[in-house]
């Protein structure tokens, strides 16, 4: 799982997450949230793109917690 | 012109990439970095991306500011450290009439503000921290 | 800046003199000529222009954008012999931030299209006319 | 009286027109309209403004036609 912003200077860049196989990605936010690694308004992305709850994540997908975006 | 770069960005060089003889009408927005922000002054930003993300993001935006207008489009965003006065990002629209270019050139400083995954860290007299969520700039 | 010249205009020229470190938004109309106007062709214009009465106008609109929003305006518009790419006019805002900035953008053009004395004549290929009223550029 | 656009094709960079004095500035439009010197959507202006119908125009003021404008 790759971290940005916030949850990266408190997490570090990159964790690994143990989740159930198959897992979608309202799975991953709950494990995500389970060990507070989340913030308000954060999404998942799966291979760069936002994803929906119920996407599959399969091995190997890249898979990023975005918080909510500061650009501009 | 569509991505990131580390490089300062020139407003001029992206709107010669999106002027044409047939496209009268041309909006460009630049947003710099204010030197206050919600009155704490700001030293200098950090602004991090998802690269690879951000940059598809970027294109998709323009491919879809193409379905609703005709014209053409550019958008730009600075990474790297900034400091007041630099720019950050460049959104520019060239079409046939001002009304499309108004409202293209609105529709992808929105579109970048809302869903590029790029974010800053700003630095002031009061420390650092990173900034999640618009800010009113 | 804010007036009518002779010569080109450069836009980064005037995004540089409405710029500020306090103004995080800036949006820039520029209006060039089109090759192609509602079918026809344009050799190119003529633009002929009231001058004192168009100078007090600008400086007006100008005056008018300062009470509605906080920033820096510019507006400047050519006037002579112009070709198809050449600019015509340009406005610029500069605000703290970029709503405003787009709002006194737009405003100041459509300003200048509604009363700014300055009047076009186009050359093409069936001969020459002067416009009155606003064309959709 | 100082004309622009398509009425200077016409009928000249300048006009002299004699108008009863007292004169409000809808008096020089109707002496304006009924020598052909007019066209659709014009306003004067008076000293570099435009006039309202009942504002006086008075000796030395510069008075000029003004076409719907096309700038831009």
């Amino acid at each position: 799982m790759r971290l940005f912003a916030g949850l990266k200077s408190q997490h570090g860049t990159c964790i690994l997450l143990e989740v159930p196989d198959p897992v979608c990605v309202e799975g991953v936010r709950s494990a995500l949230k389970a060990r507070g690694v989340w913030t308000s308004g954060a999404r998942i992305a799966l291979n760069h793109s936002f994803s929906n709850l119920d996407d599959t994540v399969n091995p190997g997908d890249e898979v990023a917690v975005i918080p909510p975006v500061s650009g501009g | 012109m569509i991505g990131l770069t580390k490089d300062p960005i020139d407003p001029e060089t992206i709107r010669r990439a999106v002027e044409s003889d047939e496209l009268g009408g041309l909006c460009i927005f630049v947003g710099e970095v204010r030197s206050l922000t919600s009155g704490r002054e700001t030293s200098h930003l950090f602004y991090e991306a998802y690269e690879p993300m951000a940059t598809g993001k970027m294109r998709e935006i323009a491919a879809e500011a193409s379905v609703k207008w005709s014209g053409k489009f550019a958008l730009v965003h600075r990474v790297g450290e900034l400091k007041p006065g630099d720019i950050a990002v460049v959104t520019a629209a060239a079409c046939p009439h001002r009304n499309e270019s108004f409202e293209a050139c609105r529709f992808l400083i929105e579109r970048v503000k809302a869903d590029v995954p790029i974010w800053k860290k700003e630095f002031g007299p009061d420390g650092e921290s990173w900034v999640e969520g618009e800010t009113a700039s």
